[in-house]
């Protein structure tokens, strides 16, 4: 144990974060590396640690619904999807088939400006600026078709409990149309870009490898596995919303590496605009929103799984049959992906961390939990689960 | 009357301010070129200005643990190396204030001083990033160096004279080296990109990775002067290179003409690639650049025996 | 004198042209959902260029001139943030980016936020929004540019030191 | 394997317009859903406070100045808003609307984000009674 500790305090640290810029979030990893290579690799999370379960607590079922469109701007509707179809489920209310197409719409779409965000960041990393600069640009049809239909960029607030804020309308479809078509003949670009473009391919073929085998072992989540070859998509494996309806098919790559993830996110688009026209020329009709959705939810619980651009949200809701829930519980994709970083990085130069960071596709703020991930010297002054639980806790309860 | 004139060349013409400045005004057409290849607008004509000038005017921090004296030293150093430089070049189509034989050598490795002292002061400032940075400057200098000086002394061979403005004269009067020379020309204009740093060469500032190298530690002054250094090493590099490759500057509108046209190239070269790793850059310039020069020599050397 | 004095107006002038005409930022996430953060991000993009006013994203912190935050301040980003405003030479400015950066926003009373980044480092500039839309954003920096150029009092003195929560 | 691959893009670019707006010089209207600033009508309001009851993030008051001759008043706080426009799904009675026009709210201090929506002379009395916030607004 000593001489471990010895060897480690003699080692090369290269910190990343919680302020870089390679990390837009604060994050923190610490490389260990022997000239240009890495030999070993910990991440401390918490930075962004809110306490939003604990706060959701002390919130009513409707101010949860923004609380955890919260959790993060980039799949802001994803998380108030799942919350809202978590409660509704829980207060037995059915809502209409319009709503749920509108939200699998936005749904899509958000998918379409997610993976167009990191893909512009992604080629950030890797140095090629003007393939961000251009796929940032491309990326703003879709943000304006957001901010026409929801609006707001970000945050969208499309839901309500019982349905959604608002309707598509002739002229919107007309708009978003036009825009899906622009988007398929520039990700067809992109993907041509990223399969062939042999600079951008040095730094992509063959790196940060995870197989199969690996990929179930570090439980890796959403199109990061399916570059590995897994085959989990809860789109596909349990149809939900208006998925039932409108099915969607799953992209699978095998080679595991950085290109595979970048030819599996590209890909999905595809899925993505075929889906948007397809619920485009068949929306249903009727009603945006139940009529009256109860302010007490009868006590139960229920978990509620929603397929996010970057993997499965999972949530569990546990209602004591009053105005706020008894508990929210929240698990994110990026959470179960982070650990594959480390495993991959070993072995790697120091140039491609960010790489194989943005390979995953993360953002801290919905995975930002108390993990306490000691360094050598265990000297931080780290928040553990256990301290924060006890803090919220006494928190609240001096609040009372 | 001669010592005037010296000081007058150093501090304004065509070293000191003309090659701050026109230097400022060559980096700033480099960005705006990029932002418009990005289709974007990009930078107004006055940003270098305003960034170097606001620059100068911050307050300059000097870290813990560092050597105040080399900190403060190293970006006077690196900068009065290129103004040096510039003394030997035919900057804007006029001839060199000074010339002696063999004063390309002493030109490029005053071009390199800037590099050394970027290395060094990164070494000095004791911090990860800029430690790794400066490893990787100084990786990246003996990299490139070779290749590059390889390729400015092709021309050289050609005109049997190892003095530039000698060089240039016989450059002048013959067919453009750049087509008799293709290779070399490619050389010596990827290896100018290696030494400014520029896509995909700059791994030694790689912000995704190492925030900005060698010079995270600096701000205000010192930061300004690396910069403006850069500038006029981006000035030299293209006047050295517009010169031997592509038939000579013999008054100044050919001068601009050309030394826009070498840049609008760079530009477009940085905007089209992905930045290459360090090993991968040093890899390139050992097993390709090295091999195509001596190759290119030989040529040369059968050439002129023919 | 005289001529001492028109010199040392003069200079101040440039001093704050260059100033106004060069913001550098750097940008720090305390806690934030990220919507603010990549907003700030699509601003440099070509559909807003940030660049045509000058504005420069650094990664380091010894380089900037304002430090863009998001985000409430979470208990262990509050010394991250307090340092990075450390780092930043002078003159510095803040701008706080969001709702939460301002005021809590939707977290406000969360069990791990202290609180808005004015009750951590001194704010020149406020963005509300949830999150501002890069047009927003554009009209915060160029206010305060403006409070800048017109040399207008903006807020500069420390807040109060805040009680150690933990 | 090519080089080169964003080659048409680059060089297209010299010859297209640049996808910039030229935002703060020239105002391009947002698209009419956006939402901005909110804005209250005092004269439907029943004062059932709902509207605040599930605002996420604390950020309306309604001031009850006299229940039965429906007298109230709103304290906005703007900094507080998070924009998510749940106060409008919650008012029965569609008082509440927010701008698609006032969007540009940024400040040098933070006095401009404390709104007070009311009658005038509500207001007047809402001020002797509570001590509001310097700007004031009146419909
Ligand atoms: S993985 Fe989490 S933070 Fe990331 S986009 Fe999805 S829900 Fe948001
Ligand atoms: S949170 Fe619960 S379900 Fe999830 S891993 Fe832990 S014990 Fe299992
Ligand atoms: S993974 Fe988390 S931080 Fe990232 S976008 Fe999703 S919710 Fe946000
Ligand atoms: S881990 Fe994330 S979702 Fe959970 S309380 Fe913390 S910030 Fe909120
Ligand atoms: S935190 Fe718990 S569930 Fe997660 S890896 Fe550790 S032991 Fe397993
Ligand atoms: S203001 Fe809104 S969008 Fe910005 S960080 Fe806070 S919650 Fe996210
Ligand atoms: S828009 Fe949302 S945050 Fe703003 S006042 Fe209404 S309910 Fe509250
Ligand atoms: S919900 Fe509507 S009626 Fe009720 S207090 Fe609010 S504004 Fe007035």
């Amino acid at each position: 144990m000593m001489l471990e500790m010895t060897q480690k305090e003699e080692k090369f640290i290269i910190p990343i974060g919680p302020q870089h810029p390679a990390l837009k979030e604060p994050g923190h990893f610490e490389f260990a590396v022997d000239g240009e290579l890495v030999t070993d690799a910990t991440v401390r999370l918490g930075y962004v640690h809110r306490g939003i379960e604990k706060g959701a607590e002390a919130r009513n079922w409707n101010q949860n619904l923004y609380l955890v469109e919260r959790i993060c701007g980039i799949c802001s509707h994803i998380h108030a999807f799942t919350y809202a179809r978590g409660v509704e489920r829980l207060a037995e209310v059915e809502v209409p088939p319009r709503a749920q197409a509108i939200r699998v719409l936005v749904a899509e779409l958000e998918r379409i400006h997610s993976h167009m965000l990191w893909f512009g960041v992604a080629a950030h990393e890797a140095g090629f600026d003007t393939l961000f600069m251009f796929s940032w640009r491309d990326r703003e049809t879709i943000m304006d078709i957001l901010e026409g239909l929801t609006g707001n960029r970000v945050n969208y607030s499309a839901n309500v409990l019982g349905g959604v804020k608002f309707d598509v309308t002739d002229e919107h479809r007309k708009t978003i149309l036009e825009a899906v078509d622009f988007m398929e003949k520039r990700t067809k670009h992109y993907l041509n870009v990223v399969t062939t473009d042999a600079m951008f391919l040095q730094r992509t073929r063959g790196i940060g490898v995870a197989n199969l085998q690996q990929a179930h072992r570090l439980g890796i989540l959403g199109p990061t596995a399916r570059a590995s070859g897994v085959k989990r998509d809860v789109r596909v494996d349990a149809p939900y919303s208006a998925y039932k309806q409108f099915p969607i098919k799953m992209v699978v790559e095998t080679a595991g590496d950085l290109e595979a993830r970048f030819v599996v996110r590209l890909k999905e688009l595809f899925e993505s605009y075929r889906l948007i026209r397809e619920i485009l020329n068949n929306m249903p009709e009727g009603d945006l929103q139940v009529k009256r959705f109860p302010r007490r939810i009868k006590p139960g619980e229920v978990i509620s799984r929603v397929e996010a651009p970057r993997g499965e949200v999972f949530y569990y809701i546990r209602s004591n049959g009053g105005e706020m829930p008894e508990r929210l519980k929240v698990r994110t994709p990026t959470m179960m992906n982070m650990a594959s970083v480390l495993a991959m990085a070993v072995g790697h130069q120091l140039a491609d961390m960010p790489m194989l960071l943005v390979g995953i596709d993360p953002c801290f703020s919905c995975n930002d939990r108390g993990v306490a991930i000691c360094n050598s010297k265990g000297d931080h002054d780290q928040w553990t689960w256990e301290r924060l639980r006890q803090h919220g806790i006494d928190f609240y309860a001096e609040k009372v | 009357m001669e010592a005037i004139g010296n000081i007058v060349s150093l501090l304004f013409f065509p070293g000191g301010l003309f090659v701050i400045f026109a230097g400022l005004m060559y980096e700033w057409l480099d960005h705006k070129i990029i932002a418009r290849s990005q289709n974007r607008i990009g930078p107004r004509w006055f940003q270098p200005i305003a960034d170097a000038i606001k620059l100068l005017t911050k307050e300059e921090i000097v870290p813990d643990g560092v050597n105040p004296v080399l900190f403060a030293i190293l970006p006077l150093i690196a900068l009065a190396g290129a103004l040096t430089a510039a003394l030997y070049v035919p900057m804007a189509g006029l001839k060199p204030a000074y010339s002696f034989a063999g004063d390309l050598i002493v030109t490029v490795y005053m071009l390199s001083l800037l590099t050394l002292s970027i290395g060094l002061a990164g070494a000095n400032a004791k911090e990860r990033f800029s430690l790794v940075g400066s490893t990787r400057a100084l990786t990246q200098l003996f990299a490139y160096e070779a290749p590059f000086l390889l390729a400015l002394l092709g021309p050289a061979i050609a005109a049997g004279s190892w003095q530039i403005s000698e060089i240039v004269a016989y450059t002048e009067t013959h067919t453009w080296m750049m087509i008799l020379q293709p290779i070399g020309f490619v050389v010596a204009l990827i290896g100018l990109m290696g030494k400014l740093e520029l896509p995909p060469f700059d791994s030694p500032e790689a912000e995704t990775e190492i925030v900005a190298g060698a010079l995270t530690e600096y701000s205000g002054r010192g930061l300004a002067i690396f910069h403006l250094g850069k500038g006029a090493e981006l000035i030299i590099g293209l006047t050295l290179i517009t010169a031997f490759y592509m038939g000579g500057v013999s008054n100044p509108v050919w001068f601009l003409v050309k030394t826009v046209g070498l840049l609008a190239v760079l530009a477009a070269l940085q905007s089209l690639m992905t930045r290459l790793r360090i090993d991968q850059t040093v890899g390139m310039w050992w097993r390709y650049g090295a091999l195509l020069v001596l190759l290119q020599w030989l040529i040369i050397v059968v050439v002129q025996l023919v | 004198m005289n001529i001492t004095q028109e010199w040392n107006d003069i200079l101040d002038k440039v001093k704050t042209w260059a100033r106004v005409n060069s913001p550098w930022l750097i940008h720090y996430n305390s806690g934030s959902c990220n919507g603010c953060d990549i907003e700030i991000l699509a601003t440099l993009t070509p559909r807003y260029d940030a660049e045509r006013l000058g504005v420069k994203l650094q990664g380091s912190p010894r380089h900037a001139d304002v430090l863009v935050c998001t985000g409430p301040v979470t208990m262990q980003s509050r010394d991250r943030l307090q340092r990075i405003y450390d780092q930043m030479p002078d003159p510095k400015f803040v701008v706080a980016v969001g709702s939460c950066a301002i005021s809590g926003g939707a977290f406000q009373g969360c069990y791990n936020v202290i609180g808005h980044i004015d009750e951590v480092i001194p704010v020149d500039a406020y963005i509300p929004g949830c999150p501002p839309r890069p047009e927003a954003i554009i009209d915060g920096l160029v206010k305060l540019l403006t409070a800048i150029k017109t040399g207008a009092p903006i807020q500069t003195e420390k807040p109060e030191e805040l009680l150690d929560v933990v | 394997m090519k080089i080169a691959t964003m080659f048409s893009d680059v060089v297209g670019s010299f010859w297209k317009k640049p996808a910039t707006v030229q935002y703060p010089f020239e105002r391009v209207e947002a698209p009419t859903r956006l939402r901005g600033k909110l804005e209250w009508d005092p004269e439907k309001c029943t004062g059932c406070s709902l509207c605040s009851k599930d605002c996420p993030a604390d950020a309306i008051e309604i001031i009850t100045i006299d229940k039965k001759a429906k007298r109230f008043v709103m304290q906005y706080h703007m900094d507080r808003c998070t924009y998510c426009a749940q106060c409008i799904e919650s008012c029965r009675f569609s008082c509440i609307e927010m701008s698609d026009e006032q969007w540009e709210l940024a400040a040098t201090s933070k006095v401009p984000f404390e709104v007070s929506y009311g009658r005038e002379e509500d207001l007047a009395e809402a001020l002797a009674k509570f001590a509001l916030a310097d700007t004031v607004e009146t419909e």
